[in-house]
């Protein structure tokens, strides 16, 4: 609990110090007085106390410490990264945004998300280049066509657009798309979410990192957690490779590390640690308007601005901590994608990576206060975390200054595995993306 | 080719070249004409054993898990077979075809008595067969098998299970069974039977470049007619 | 910066006479069209050397600021020489090789190359920040959509059509020994001495042509070449590659090499899993950065050198060479000795340097420090070299910087056991040295190989092998020999100015900057200003921009340290990555009737099956009024035999299985361990040990491997054999109030009438005189019904005298979609459907099914716990108060308060009741029969609907037991 | 992708198994008749997810279709040892 929020966590304006400095007159001035750019975020020395400690320098950590100066004005934050920030899963994700969910819940929580993103250039003063440009998820058989009303449906109540289109619809949208019958796995239709797009994943690191910093917050990069102290069930502080910090508040914002992170609160987390493949293709003129999914084939594909598509798929078929990639992932993208669009087959694969995916029973997060006091995770984020993380930090910051989860992630907590109250999103994980 | 006379005809789920009825089976009539011949044996008589991976059943089978061995179990008139040790505790047994009833009788017959558990299924219309052989065989095989075919490896008379063009196939090296004109290296390849159809697809189409063709229905005997 | 159109500068480069090592066929011409004009090259000219010799100099425009560019390396890596040939885009002209008739286009120049409108963005060049699209465009928030859409058509690159091409692509497997990757000096040694000592060998080389540096080298060089391309192929246990690269190396070195230009395909993926890996890849010559280092006739000298001795081309006519070792020594030489004016040789290793080269559309004059001017139209640079590590460090090596050597070397102490470095990308050396080097490796990699096969040969299997391989002593490791590499002197740039990234047009100015901003990671410098992320993969680009940060950071190079060497080596098509399209699809044994007669084929997982013949509701009718038949052979079928099946179904199942007699049939619900529903079916009792077990088609797989999971891990000692059958039997429903008639004129050795052959029973026949069929009475469709199982090879001749036979009752071929109303209108749930991932036993309608009072079975506490808890949502039948609206499946219940209570899971009109049915997921409270609902149209509207009995039609199931 | 060293059928490339998650002590099934919701939830759904040697199970579907338990680093993934479930070969 912090004495400087107001009882019931209700957000109030920060020391308002928002970013200025970015505009198209900033570019004319220094271009002719050929002056420097300010550093977008300074290098501080590792100081022995913080209130609040945020492991993990992704878009979860940091955007946690922007809305916990900017809502709660709580600035005494350090968001610490063993490498460098958005080097973990925010700098490895293919930047899908959508918020076309199965769970009424999820629904309203991922809204939220893209409706931050949707200001999140101006709040930030950094131009995160959201391009909402469509989300299609394509429909190849009755069930996968049925859940995708399922989705549909549930989208509308919540007052997200959302529809179900025919391949004839579908054709107009994306005119490279095979949708003819005689395909092996003809198009039936698809969910079409118009407010899905794609964003420039470090951009929108970079400028939370950047607001952050403009309120106070400190930034440590390369400096690694390697201990966690928790005396009588409460968090006392943390070990880093820079020495030791006293905190009484400590958030895991991390991804393929939250398990052990958590070990090291002696937090179990019901989590298993997959890697989750993505590759980009050399650039060609733009043709693909949309961002395009499919369920059943495992793929989806986007184009972005400089030309290049955008490939990923579901997670590595075992777990792994490894990120060295394999081959097959490249043979099943591509043999899918030409299934989608055999006119591509000249395209050039110009590189593929991995990040790490943390999975949890019921494709859902796990948000919120854990046993141990002090101790809050935002972690379990499988495939969907980047485009969470505009809500996941704001929700975590009011429930860090609030010491209670606020609403819109009650369904998140920990303790819903022991309770066996999963979330629904499980029931219809056969369409994860 | 529709039913005109009384007695039903089986049909093997890949479809013949100029189709013929032979023994019951409609099968292709046409013989490959290079040395590189793909045929459908799915006519063959199969029973699969389920026995202990050691014991007097696997004894009397005479073969180990991963090898094939040819032999005439116990004289009961079935004539040659070929025993297949093609997993752990798991034998499949080939004969001529229309032997299947007797071929599995003889097996309970000569299996039971071993007072193991032991269970003896005619899969003779459960799975397709088809033989692959011609000095190109192994090459043909390398582009849609990821199993060191080498002879170091894979040497005449091995048997095993992996994918082959996606679909999981029991692969057995079985020369002598080729067909008369073949020289060189023969594999039965041994699948569930709706994949029969996609599995010879994709055969001819990876021997394509080998100048692979469709050839008539082979049998056990092999080269030693 | 040139907004002016570049008039065709004078023919100032041409053909030379024949070059000792030339590869050209002189004594023929193609001809090509560049940008519309027609032009002429040799055989074994590549697009780029055609261009050059036909005096071409400006070859494409650059990404940001569309600044001429021309050639620099003059290899695959060539940022200047990327076109649209055709419909292909980004090809590389450095590399491709010339071809009749091909249409070669420069990319994204309009209105042409000589005049490139674009070019107005050099204007801006110093508002052009890096990164400056993320300060600009914020405000107003509404007009970022159009901003966006200028910003795309800058985008700089080829098109693609979407016209699919006719091009082939396929892939093969291998299992060398060694795979050598690089066909230069060290790996052809390497590839002949592990041949040599018994090893089969994929040489695979990235050029045309075995050789690497030699193939431009001098007399010495052209007969080292000579000597070892007859050793290599005096080798038959070699295969080489060229025109191909080793793309990665992945786990148990699984190493794609793509093969490219092979006669009728136009690329091969060889999936190789190599005993052991030499990476002989050899090095790669490092641009120069300093203001105007990307001007038009700036080259590199192994550029130089490839252009001259390979291609027989004059690059200029009068050259200053820039040079810090003996390859820019020796570039000197070639054009000296092909009559190129050497107006100047600076030399690095004397302190020497230049500062720039200035010119408008290329090359015109070379400032050199100390301020002396040299009139010159070619600018050659020798200033150091990089070693392509990306396979050694995806095998584990994190190369180190070595000052002396100016490069990050590799540490071949940090390779695994099976990976092996040889040549130039270890220490550079004379031929000979190299030659040496490659021969000690390739003995020693044929040496690992054969003990790997040993290891490999050596794990613990139940296989029998003929003859158990004899353990042999491992041979003596080979010594080899050291390779010194002699100094470098540490040329990166001279700081005034160019570009660190001509592909991606960022320059030194620019990197600074970003570095001042805080992007002062490796990492983060790459991601915030795009240098190292375009179509060279890095390979020109990385080493000078970590010179730069380290400069700017005040750190060293080796602290700096480079980004991750992502796979592929080479970009790689989709086409050969996906190779022949091969999705398995199964068919069942009647497919050739149902496409004989117009059944509309339905997708169900790998299986093609009829969805309807025409007009499903009309095949409802027969099957209610007539008699029906329809192929269900995908229905999953496990033959269960042994002793202890009774146990086994007890565990699996819900319900109880201990007493069910030889004969008799029993529905069961299999729940998972978190009781969600996994899968149902009914299993017949065939004898004694022997039982028939039917599964879901969609759960068939998975069904079998749940069982075999209990078998082998949870219950070895029980005795059950589990064979699947599904496709062993060719599964034919009959139905209908006529089917014991139809069936009765085809069966034999089998009494129909009810007392003999009930409902839930199974018995064997022999059916249109096929022996060992299996029939069973059970109902999915409600009506009087046999499901004889056929022997697969029999299915047609079976299915064709159905329908002949039944003719005169009016037999009806019936499809999935028929199916669907029939089980709707008895409210039989579809797992998968009426249930999800989440619905747990209590919520499938199974009522008194799940036995709590049984010991356990899978998934008993979380039912109980369910049952205990209560509240959970109910499937419930539905019926919409207007009969004729048939609600849309997953359509919405509202609660009264509006919120979502849950939804229409199943829904169609019912041709038997002349109105819409539907079943439902409902919370308890609204799950009362009488309740009304309201259910959302996805259209918007409201409509109410009744909460009934699922089972619409013959709720008391007589028709089935008749 | 690794290879795997079947006990039945040797080394065969992952892409032929199926990975069937952590199995040893950590996957026993409690007993039914007495374990709370809370053991059988920790059955379920908790995870050691250790960055490196993990007891597995693993099954060859595309081979001996056997399950066995393998010991594999999570960051390697090196196998160092497998056996066969229900009794060696």
């Amino acid at each position: 609990m912090f004495a400087t929020s107001n009882g019931n966590g209700h957000r109030r304006n920060g020391n308002g110090t928002r970013p200025r400095g970015y505009s198209a007159w900033d570019l004319v001035r220094h271009g002719i007085t050929g002056s420097d750019w300010p550093r977008a975020w300074r290098e501080h020395d590792l100081r022995d106390h913080y209130d609040v400690v945020i492991i993990g320098g992704g878009v979860h950590g940091l955007a946690a410490a922007h809305y916990l100066a900017q809502n709660h004005g709580i600035t005494d934050v350090a968001v610490l990264d063993r490498s460098w920030i958005g080097g973990g899963g925010s700098g490895r994700n293919t930047s899908i945004l959508r918020s076309n969910y199965l769970t009424p819940d999820g629904v309203r929580f991922y809204d939220r998300s893209v409706k931050l993103y949707e200001h999140l250039a101006a709040d930030l003063n950094f131009n995160v280049m959201f391009s909402q440009r469509g989300h299609l998820t394509l429909a190849h058989n009755d069930a996968s066509l049925r859940t995708m009303r399922w989705r549909t449906e549930v989208n509308k109540l919540q007052g997200v657009d959302s529809e179900v289109i025919d391949a004839d619809e579908v054709k107009k949208l994306v005119p490279y798309l095979d949708t003819s019958s005689d395909t092996r796995y003809p198009i039936l239709g698809a969910l079409y979410h118009p407010p899905g797009g794609i964003v420039r994943h470090d951009a929108v690191v970079w400028g939370y990192a950047r607001a952050a910093d403009a309120h106070g917050v400190h930034i440590h990069q390369k400096t690694e957690v390697t201990g966690i102290d928790v005396e009588r069930g409460r968090v006392t502080g943390v070990q880093t490779s820079r020495g030791r910090i006293a905190t009484g508040t400590v958030l895991n914002a991390t991804a393929g590390w939250s398990s052990l992170i958590s070990d090291m609160a002696g937090v179990a987390m019901p989590v298993q640690t997959f890697p989750l493949q993505a590759a980009v293709t050399e650039p060609v003129k733009p043709f693909l308007d949309t961002v395009v999914v499919s369920g059943t084939l495992h793929v989806y594909v986007s184009q972005t601005d400089r030309g290049e598509l955008v490939f990923g798929a579901s997670v590595d078929p075992f777990a792994s901590y490894s990120i060295r990639g394999s081959l097959e992932f490249s043979e099943g993208i591509a043999g899918h994608v030409l299934e989608l669009m055999p006119a591509l087959s000249r395209m050039r694969l110009l590189r593929q990576w991995a990040g790490l995916c943390d999975m949890t029973p019921d494709y859902s997060p796990i948000m919120g206060p854990t046993e141990v006091e002090g101790f809050y995770v935002d972690v379990g984020w499988g495939t969907y975390g980047f485009k969470a993380g505009p809500v996941s930090g704001e929700a975590m910051a009011d429930c860090i200054a609030a010491g209670r989860p606020p609403e819109i992630i009650s369904a998140f907590g920990l303790d819903r595995f022991l309770a066996g109250r999963l979330v629904g999103e499980k029931g219809a994980a056969a369409v994860g993306h | 080719m529709s039913e005109t006379s009384e007695e039903p005809i089986a049909r093997s789920p890949i479809a013949p070249q100029a189709p013929v009825v032979r023994f019951g089976w409609e099968i292709s009539a046409r013989a490959a004409r290079g040395d590189l011949s793909l045929s459908d044996e799915t006519p063959l008589a199969k029973v699969a054993v389920r026995a202990p991976f050691r014991g007097a059943a696997a004894d009397a089978l005479g073969v180990g898990f991963g090898r094939t061995t040819r032999t005439d179990v116990d004289g009961v008139g079935v004539g040659d077979v070929l025993v297949v040790g093609s997993g752990p505790g798991e034998w499949l047994v080939l004969a001529a075809p229309g032997r299947g009833p007797d071929l599995a009788a003889a097996l309970t017959r000569r299996l039971g008595s071993s007072g193991e558990f032991v269970s003896v299924i005619d899969l003779t219309h459960g799975r397709a067969l088809v033989r692959l052989a011609g000095r190109a065989a192994p090459q043909v095989l390398a582009k849609v098998c990821g199993i060191d075919l080498s002879d170091s490896v894979t040497p005449d008379g091995a048997a095993l299970r992996t994918t082959v063009a996606r679909v999981v196939t029991d692969v057995v090296r079985d020369d002598r069974g080729g067909p008369p004109s073949s020289v060189g290296p023969s594999y039965l390849l041994h699948v569930e039977r709706s994949s029969g159809q996609f599995l010879a697809g994709a055969l001819l189409d990876a021997g394509a470049e080998f100048g692979l063709e469709t050839g008539t229905f082979v049998g056990l005997a092999g080269r030693d007619t | 910066m040139t907004i002016l159109p570049i008039t065709r500068s004078t023919a100032t480069s041409g053909r030379l006479g024949p070059q000792p090592g030339e590869v050209i066929d002189r004594h023929r011409t193609l001809d090509f069209t560049w940008n519309g004009r027609v032009l002429q090259g040799h055989p074994g000219d590549t697009l780029a050397s055609a261009l050059t010799a036909a005096g071409e100099r400006v070859l494409s425009r650059s990404y940001k600021y569309h600044r001429p560019r021309g050639l620099s390396t003059a290899s695959y890596l060539d940022p200047g020489a990327l076109f649209q040939v055709g419909d292909e885009p980004n090809v590389r002209g450095a590399h491709r090789l010339l071809r009749e008739g091909d249409d070669v286009r420069s990319q994204n120049t309009w209105p042409s190359l000589a005049f490139d409108l674009k070019a107005v963005n050099g204007l801006a060049g110093r508002f052009l920040a890096p990164g400056f699209y993320y300060k600009t465009f914020i405000k107003p928030e509404r007009l970022w959509p159009s901003y966006e859409k200028v910003l795309r058509t800058f985008v700089h690159a080829g098109e693609i059509s979407p016209v699919p091409g006719t091009e082939v692509y396929d892939k093969r497997y291998a299992h060398p020994d060694v795979v050598v990757a690089g066909g230069g000096p060290a790996g052809m040694a390497a590839a002949v001495a592990a041949a040599r000592a018994g090893a089969s060998v994929l040489l695979v080389e990235e050029e045309h042509q075995l050789g690497g540096h030699l193939r431009w080298g001098g007399s010495a060089e052209l007969a080292a070449l000579r000597e070892l391309t007859a050793a290599v192929a005096a080798e038959p246990g070699i295969e080489v590659m060229t025109d191909s690269v080793a793309g990665a190396r992945f786990d148990d070195n699984w190493i794609p090499i793509v093969q490219r230009s092979l006669p009728g395909v136009a690329e091969r993926l060889v999936k190789a899993r190599a005993k052991t890996l030499v990476v002989a890849a050899g090095l790669i010559e490092r641009p120069y950065v300093f203001a105007g280092n990307d001007l038009p006739g700036v080259l590199l000298s192994t550029g130089v050198r490839r252009l001259v001795n390979l291609h027989a081309v004059r690059p200029g006519q009068r050259a200053v060479v820039l040079t810090a070792n003996p390859d820019g020594d020796a570039a000197a030489a070639d054009l000296a000795r092909v009559g190129v004016d050497v107006a100047a040789v600076i030399d690095a290793r004397r302190g020497e340097g230049i500062v720039a080269a200035h010119g408008r559309g290329g090359v015109q004059s070379v400032e050199l420090t100390g301020g002396r001017r040299v009139e010159a139209d070619l600018l050659v640079t020798a200033v150091g070299w990089t070693a392509p590590t990306s396979l050694l460090n995806q095998s584990g090596d994190d190369p180190v910087y070595d000052p002396r050597t100016a490069r990050f070397r590799p540490d071949p102490a940090r390779l695994p056991d099976n990976v092996l470095a040889a040549g130039g990308i270890v220490g550079e050396g004379s031929t000979d040295e190299l030659v040496a080097h490659g021969d000690a490796t390739g003995r020693e990699a044929a040496r690992r190989a054969a003990r790997v096969a040993r290891r490999l040969a050596a794990v613990p299997t139940a296989v029998t092998t003929p003859r158990p391989p004899v353990p042999q002593p491992d041979a003596a490791p080979v010594v080899v020999p050291e390779l010194v590499t002699p100094d470098h002197p540490e040329l990166f740039t001279n700081g005034t100015g160019g570009f660190v990234d001509q592909c991606e047009d960022v320059g030194l100015k620019e990197l600074r900057t970003a570095i001042r901003e805080g992007y002062d990671s490796v990492e983060l410098l790459k991601r915030y200003t795009t240098a190292t992320m375009g179509p060279t993969q890095g390979k020109l680009e990385t080493v000078n921009m970590v010179a730069v940060l380290a400069q700017a950071t005040g750190r060293t190079m080796a602290e700096t340290g480079t980004t991750t060497w992502r796979p592929m080596y080479a970009p790689v098509t989709l086409g050969a990555l996906a190779g022949r399209p091969s999705e398995p699809v199964r068919y069942s044994p009647m497919q050739p009737w149902h496409e004989r007669h117009g059944a509309v084929p339905l997708v169900a997982g790998q299986w093609i099956r009829p969805e309807h013949y025409g007009d499903p509701a009309a095949e409802v009718t027969a099957v209610r009024t007539r008699v029906g038949i329809i192929d269900v052979t995908p229905i999953g079928k496990l033959d269960l035999r042994g002793p202890d099946i009774p146990k086994l179904l007890e565990l699996l199942y819900v319900n109880k299985w201990q007493r069910l007699a030889v004969g008799r049939v029993r529905y069961g619900v299999m729940c998972a361990e978190d009781g969600v529903v996994l899968d149902d079916g009914v299993t017949g009792r065939l004898g004694e040990d022997h039982y028939l077990c039917s599964t879901t088609s969609s759960g068939a797989a998975t069904v079998w491997e749940w069982v075999e999971n209990w078998l082998q891990t949870a219950h070895p000692e029980w005795q059950v054999h589990v064979t699947p059958v599904t496709t062993a039997y060719a599964s034919i429903n009959v139905a209908g109030p006529h089917s014991r008639e139809l069936v009765g004129r085809l069966v034999e050795g089998l009494d129909l009438a009810s007392e003999a052959f009930g409902y839930m029973n199974v018995r064997s026949a022999t059916v249109a005189g096929v022996a060992d069929c299996v029939l069973w009475r059970i109902g999915f469709t409600g009506e009087l019904s046999y499901e004889i199982h056929v022997p697969a090879a029999y299915g047609l001749h079976v299915w064709e005298r159905l329908m002949a036979a039944g003719e005169d009752l009016g037999v009806t071929p019936f499809g999935v979609e028929a199916q669907r109303i029939l089980r709707l209108e008895k409210g039989h749930a579809i797992v998968g459907q009426d249930t999800d991932g989440l619905t747990q036993g209590f919520s499938a309608g199974l009522g008194d099914l799940i036995k709590l009072d049984k010991p356990d079975f899978a998934g008993k506490p979380e039912l109980a716990w369910q049952h205990e808890r209560g509240g959970h949502p109910r499937l419930v039948g539905l019926r919409p108060v207007d009969p004729t609206i048939v609600p849309p499946e997953a359509s919405q219940i509202l609660d009264r308060d509006g919120s979502i209570a849950g939804r229409i899971t199943s829904s169609r009109m019912s041709p038997t009741l002349g109105r819409a049915i539907c079943l439902g997921q409902l919370e308890p409270d609204l799950a009362e029969i009488g309740t009304r609902v309201t259910v959302r149209h996805p259209d918007g509207r409201d409509v109410v609907a009744e909460v009934t009995d699922p089972v619409h039609v013959d709720p008391e199931g007589a028709r089935q037991r008749v | 992708m690794m290879l795997l060293p079947c006990p039945w059928c040797g080394p065969r490339s992952a892409t032929e198994f199926r990975f069937c998650g952590e199995a040893g002590e950590a996957g026993a099934r409690p007993d039914p008749a007495t374990a709370t919701p809370e053991q059988w939830r920790r059955y379920l759904y908790l995870h050691a997810n250790p960055r490196g040697w993990s007891t597995e199970s693993w099954y060859h579907g595309s081979g001996c279709r056997r399950y066995f338990t393998a010991e594999r680093h999570t960051l390697t993934n090196e196998v160092r040892s497998t056996t066969a479930a229900g009794g060696a070969p």
